[in-house]
């Protein structure tokens, strides 16, 4: 029983992240119906502009949390102007373009910036500093979950939760249901769909880099590739959960990072993509929108 | 004044956008940090002056944006024309073009003809996906496990029966038909971009199994000494070997071009430009939706896999680190920049993408970002890739100029 | 108050208007008739900015607003109910209502205009809780043209209101939409098939056939009209 | 169509003519074909370097035979197509002899290309045993030992040393962690004295490996080996110790690199690895060091010094055979001696260079010590 819960709990941790990640593709997949390929090299970057920040930060001494503090949110700025950036000069100016067109453009933009970060930076692991700290109450029940994971699990929860608020009630909300939903109708009631696509890579980028920096600091070590692994897996979270809703990526998350730490745990790890992509053929296969996706209305 | 404003806002904010990771390198191994600053200036300057770059293909694009896709190709430059019109320049330089061909691998070293051979196997692979992608719409971004399948399939039967080339090649095409059936009938009933995905995830599995199954696959050890084609009877040496499979790649690639035409001007042709149009429609007027999907899906395999055949004897190693998602995406990108539909495109763009990267050896470092960038570049400036599928059309009737408003709305809706 | 002065716009390559001259004023109800496909959808669209007009200009109250972006126009005062209605299927009655009012932020206002279309439209009221896309075609109409109203416009554009329903609704439709005419001063640019109906409400008609106007005149005379009939008319 | 196949003309003609291969007679090619780009690059550029500092030497004293060192680097990524057209490519500029391919997998795809233009062939890195023990490579060699030797060493380490009963084995699925970590299982199997408890793959790059970590505890193990490369034993450390695993980690010549140290942190401590036999006393092990460290100012990388040791022995094995001859050559390395930065090494019958082999190191105090 001890076992089951540990590996409930690491699927929970490695589900979190999954969704944080996950949230960005299915909300730009929501409002322009664009697979955005490069999201997992945002959580990239966000990652390493956090490494470098901290790093510089480190040099002045200052202490731990602080510098968590402060690199946290220049992570997610930057994270967000590259979103922002990227939709610019990769996505907007195909609107209207073929489906497959922004497919690739988006699978380029991939390419490119890991070859960027490749080039600027370098090619090899970089140790990543524990920026979060350890809390004193959480070592008695270090064996099964510390408090890196902890921090994980409740900032996903939190920004999770705060999303959803967000797209509920806020003014930039509605215009973003709005929008996915019709684009054309929103434009009619006044909603400036620039300014909410660009909002949405924004917001998208941010989750991101905030789930780059948890589990940069979480496993201690980051290099240019991880965020296509990561972005696969969350975009695999999105889609089994059914792509364009939020509450989807969310469920999609954690049942992709617990299919995969109970198929570790109880079969191999061997097979342990396998059974993710196996799950998501199954899945798909009965539920062709997803867990919680809306079967798509069929224009005529 | 107004453009030197935005070039300059343009340039700040790149150098915003590039400074921690352009100018700072922290190495958290060496403790070290090191400041680049002219980086910084290095990217604003260029970021200057690429704004200026972009802004005029920008506006030449809006400009050119208004032509009719439907219409003809763009006109074609006064040289094209005069060579193709005077049968006197057009035989000789036919001519010459297949003198070269033919004698490549005596004109060029073992190496030459060796990367030719690799393109062409792209070629093979591109003119498959170009069936599933191109012909008949439906996105596969796991083209490459069909690939796998063939070369597995070669090397395996090879090690346990002693099948040879010429055995195996006819064989994996039906094994490479059958598995495409096979992971394409449960699939195909999902639309778009779930099928990519979906697609993309069995392209993984089969890797995976392979890496793992070590007992049936040798993992990631691989299968070595697989042998190269004979001819009845001889067995080549290393450069006649090379030399003779360059032959069998031509025919070969002969072979596909010469299948995928007659395919493309076919009944079943024509029912995946339907489908690829408008699935709705095309139920609407009776085409067999699931199985023309499966066709193109089982075709697409078929080229895949035979095309691992010859990659297989050609390495005379396998293993599964040669069928990653990179191999799928550089296949896609193959077709897609080459131009969806279009033979002579998805050859040229092998031809690209395989020759390139080969000869650009000196400037290894930088193949891959250029490679990235310009597949954002073409399709936001030449979508329709390198050369634009020319179909024949059948001029039934002069079409009417008015386009009725359900149309109207249809194109407006795509924008949306 | 609207004015298009030979306007031409299309699709690509294609084109759809050529030369349209239409002038609405103020407070009337002004009505563009024409067979299927002769670009009425299109005049709206490019009116809305939906759709770029390639030359000629589109005027609101004598200022250009021809290449501006559609919520710029929508803000300026002019408000559209396009073909099909294009309810937001998930958000609730009131959430459409809410997304109609989106430009504006008097919240007092917004809640007054959502009673008022809440007594204009009762049943809609009854399914304020319900998603938009459960509704029936009818009532989808009346949440559209609800919305409409709630962005309060100056000018609002309809794009063929009975299309699909009941003669019983086509009737009570067309019956607010007069009301809201009257009531609130609003001017009405109303784009039908159902030239019949149309004409009985409206101020001035024009006729469309392959994107050009060929008639024009006061909509009593436009029902009079013995080619009108015959074409538009049924008679 | 005749408009099409006159642009292909144009294409074809275009790239075909572009970069052909120039070889000069006066020139000793070493060739250097190895990863020098992607994501293992760190292993095979140190190769190049080494390359390039016996090349110099030797050309300071006039070259061998007479004749100048080109060394002429070719980058595979580790990936066996482009192995092979590496190896083609240096057939094609008529290379003498060649010293890489860095991985195993690459190499095995290569080989036979060396092999029929009767090229020699010899890796400082390359560590599946096939490549030897198979005889199907005879222009192969290696200074680098086996990874049956290296899975047998780390299991009679952990089993007699660390007195391990029950041993989890772990491995990055990869050609070389997972040949590594067969071969340990077979030696922990077959040793009677203990028996692994686990065999499972971790897949590189996966967001974090706490379910592995959770697994190795649920098994009861009292020690893990693992087979792979740096960045996922640090990443499983790391895991295990955060989860109060306290447990022995053996791990191979992919972790034994400083780069380890420094990503684990505190977390390396402790944890040992089996790599290339110290050399450190050899009095050659130095004068490498020396003149990396004034040719590039930096700490030389991974199997550096293999690399300088096979580039000695080949360019060693000309001089001695007094010609580039294929067979002279072959006969020269298995017979004369040569002393390297690993030690006074020839090769055997097989291709394995004799006198070459591995030690058990642990991490004490941020650096790797031999260990007891």
């Amino acid at each position: 029983m001890e076992y089951f819960l540990e590996l409930f709990l690491g699927g929970l941790t490695r589900g979190s992240i999954y969704a944080l990640i996950a949230l960005g593709y299915t909300m730009v997949y929501g409002i322009i119906k664009l697979i955005n390929f490069a999201h997992g090299e945002i959580y990239m970057i966000g990652a390493f502009t956090a490494l470098i920040i901290s790093g510089v930060l480190a040099q002045f001494g200052l202490p731990g949390w602080s510098i968590l503090l402060m690199t946290l949110p220049i992570a997610v700025i930057y994270s967000s102007a590259y979103g922002f950036t990227i939709e610019k000069i990769a996505y907007r100016p195909l609107r209207g373009a073929p489906r497959l067109s922004p497919l690739i453009s988006a699978i380029g933009m991939s390419i490119f910036l890991q070859n960027y970060v490749l080039l600027a930076q370098t090619a090899d692991f970089l140790p990543f500093p524990a920026l979060l700290p350890e809390l004193a109450f959480m070592e008695g029940f270090s064996g099964i979950m510390n408090s890196s994971e902890l921090f994980i699990v409740l900032t996903a929860a939190a920004v999770m939760a705060g999303l959803t608020a967000y797209i509920k009630y806020t003014r930039m909300g509605k215009a973003m249901r709005a929008t996915s939903q019709n684009q054309r109708m929103a434009m009619l009631v006044g909603v400036n769909v620039d300014n909410v696509i660009s909002m949405t890579f924004v917001i998208g980028s941010a989750l991101a880099a905030v789930g780059g920096v948890l589990i940069a600091s979480h496993v201690g070590q980051i290099n240019f590739y991880i965020g296509f692994i990561a972005g696969i897996k969350a975009f695999t979270a999105a889609v089994l959960g059914g792509i364009g809703s939020v509450p989807g990526a969310m469920l999609g998350g954690l049942v992709l990072g617990w299919t995969e730490s109970f198929a570790t745990g109880y079969v191999s790890s061997d097979y342990e993509d396998v059974f993710a992509f196996a799950l998501l053929v199954l899945i798909l296969i009965f539920r062709p929108s997803g867990i919680l996706g809306k079967e798509e209305g069929h224009k005529v | 004044m107004q453009d030197l404003k935005k070039s300059l806002l343009t340039a700040a904010w790149f150098m915003f956008l590039t400074f921690p990771i352009m100018v700072i390198r922290v190495n958290t191994v060496e403790d070290t940090i090191e400041w680049r600053w002219h980086n910084l200036a290095l990217v604003g300057i260029s970021a200057f002056i690429l704004s200026y770059v972009w802004r005029y293909f920008m506006v030449r694009r809006e400009r050119g944006g208004g032509k009719p896709q439907t219409d003809a190709a763009p006109p074609t430059p006064a040289w094209v024309s005069i060579v193709i019109e005077d049968k006197r320049i057009l035989y000789p330089l036919l001519a010459a073009f297949t003198g070269f061909v033919a004698s490549f691998p005596f004109l060029f070293s073992m190496y030459q003809t060796n990367i030719m051979i690799s393109a062409m196997v792209f070629v093979m692979l591109g003119l498959g996906l170009n069936i599933v992608v191109g012909l008949a719409g439906l996105l596969d971004l796991g083209f490459v496990a069909f690939y796998a399948v063939g070369a597995y399939s070669y090397a395996l039967l090879n090690e346990h029966f002693g099948l040879g080339f010429w055995v195996v090649l006819p064989l994996s095409a039906i094994l490479g038909t059958f598995v495409g059936v096979l992971l394409g009938f449960p699939v195909l009933r999902l639309r778009g971009d779930y099928l990519a995905i979906v697609t993309l995830g069995f392209g993984e599995i089969i890797r995976l199994v392979l890496e793992n199954w070590g007992a049936f696959t040798h993992g990631p050890s691989g299968i070595a000494n697989i042998p190269r084609p004979g001819f009845l009877w001889i067995e080549f040496g290393l450069k006649d070997g090379i030399t003779f499979m360059y032959y069998v790649m031509i025919a070969l690639v002969l072979f596909t071009i010469l299948v995928v035409t007659r395919l493309k001007y076919s009944r079943i042709g024509r029912a995946w430009l339907a489908l690829r149009e408008d699935e709705i429609a095309c139920q609407a007027m009776g085409i067999d939706k699931t199985k023309t999907k499966l066709m193109a899906f089982a075709l697409g395999a078929t080229w895949a896999s035979m095309a691992g055949v010859v990659f297989a004897a050609k390495t005379s190693f396998v293993n599964p680190a040669s069928f990653t998602f990179m191999e799928s995406a550089i296949i896609l990108s193959i077709v897609v920049l080459g131009g969806m539909g279009s033979t002579l495109g998805v050859i040229c763009g092998a031809m690209i993408l395989i020759l390139l990267p080969e000869h650009l050896r000196a400037f290894a470092e930088y193949r891959m970002i250029i490679f990235g960038a310009t597949m954002v570049l073409f399709m936001v400036f030449r979508p329709q890739g390198l050369i634009r599928d020319r179909r024949r059309k059948h001029t039934l009737k002069k079409p009417d100029d008015t386009p009725v408003s359900g149309d109207a709305g249809k194109v407006v809706d795509a924008h949306g | 108050m609207l004015k298009l002065v030979d306007v031409h716009a299309g699709y690509g390559a294609i084109p759809v208007l050529r030369d349209v001259n239409i002038e609405v004023n103020e407070g009337e109800i002004i009505t563009l008739i024409g067979a299927n496909g002769a670009g009425k959808t299109t005049t709206l669209m490019a009116i809305c900015g939906l759709v770029r007009a390639r030359s000629g200009d589109i005027l609101l109250e004598g200022e250009s607003i021809c290449g501006l972006p559609t919520n710029r126009i929508v803000e300026m005062g002019v408000c559209q109910v396009p073909e099909g209605r294009l309810i937001f299927p998930d958000l609730t009655v009131t959430e459409n209502l809410d997304m109609g009012a989106f430009m504006r932020r008097d919240r007092k206002g917004i809640h007054e205009d959502a009673e008022y279309v809440f007594n204009l439209f009762p049943i809609l009221a009854d399914r304020r809780h319900q998603a938009g896309g459960t509704l029936s075609g009818g009532e989808q109409q009346m949440l559209a043209i609800s919305r409409a109203i709630m962005a309060r416009p100056r000018l609002l554009l309809l794009d063929e209101p009975s299309l699909g329903l009941a003669p019983l609704v086509i009737r009570q439709i067309f019956d607010i939409i007069v009301k809201i005419n009257r009531e609130s001063g609003t001017t009405i640019f109303l784009v039908e098939q159902n030239a019949n109906q149309a004409l009985k409400i409206a101020n001035r008609g024009y006729v469309m056939e392959n994107g050009v106007i060929t008639v024009t005149d006061a909509a009593d005379r436009l029902l009079a009209n013995e080619d009108v009939k015959k074409a538009y008319l049924g008679i | 169509m005749i408009k099409k196949l006159t642009s292909a003309v144009a294409v074809a003609a275009g790239i075909g003519l572009i970069g052909i291969g120039v070889a000069q007679a006066d020139e000793i090619v070493f060739g250097v074909p190895g990863a020098h780009t992607g994501d293992l690059a760190s292993y095979g550029l140190p190769t190049i370097n080494a390359a390039k500092l016996v090349a110099d030497k030797y050309n300071a004293k006039g070259g061998v035979l007479g004749r100048m060192i080109k060394v002429v680097p070719q980058d595979d990524q580790c990936k066996p197509e482009l192995a092979v057209n590496a190896a083609m490519k240096l057939v094609s500029e008529e290379a003498t002899v060649a010293m890489g391919h860095i991985c195993s997998g690459a190499t095995k795809a290569a080989l036979p290309v060396y092999g029929d233009s009767k090229i020699v062939v010899m890796s400082p890195s390359a560590t599946n045993p096939p490549l030897t023990t198979s005889g199907d490579y005879p222009n192969f060699f290696r200074t680098i030992a086996r990874d049956d030797a290296q899975g047998q060493l780390a299991a009679s380490f952990t089993i007699e040393k660390l007195g391990a009963k029950k041993i989890a084995v772990i491995h990055d699925k990869g050609d070389y962690g997972k040949g590594f970590a067969e071969f340990a299982k077979a030696a922990v199997d077959g040793s009677g004295a203990a028996t692994s408890v686990l065999f499972e793959g971790v897949t590189p790059g996966a967001v974090d490996y706490s379910a592995v970590v959770q697994k190795v505890k649920h098994s009861g193990a009292d020690a893990v080996i693992f087979g792979g490369y740096h960045p996922e034993a640090s990443k499983i450390v790391m895991a295990m110790r955060k989860k109060n695993l306290k447990i022995p980690f053996v791990s191979d010549d992919g972790v034994k690199d400083p780069t380890f140290i420094k990503v684990a942190g505190v977390f390396a401590e402790g944890v040992f690895a089996t790599g290339p036999q110290d050399s450190s006393g050899n009095p050659l092990y130095a004068v490498a060091l020396a003149e990396h460290k004034k040719a590039f100012n930096a700490e030389p990388g991974a199997f550096f010094f293999n690399a300088y040791s096979a580039a000695l022995a080949l360019m060693n094995a000309i001089e001695k055979a007094g010609s580039t001859d294929y067979d002279k050559i072959v006969k020269a390395l298995k017979t004369e001696y040569v002393e390297t930065p690993v030690g006074k090494i020839k090769f055997d019958s097989i291709g394995d260079a004799e006198g070459v082999g591995f030690d058990v190191y642990m991490v004490a105090n941020g650096v790797f010590v031999q260990a007891e």
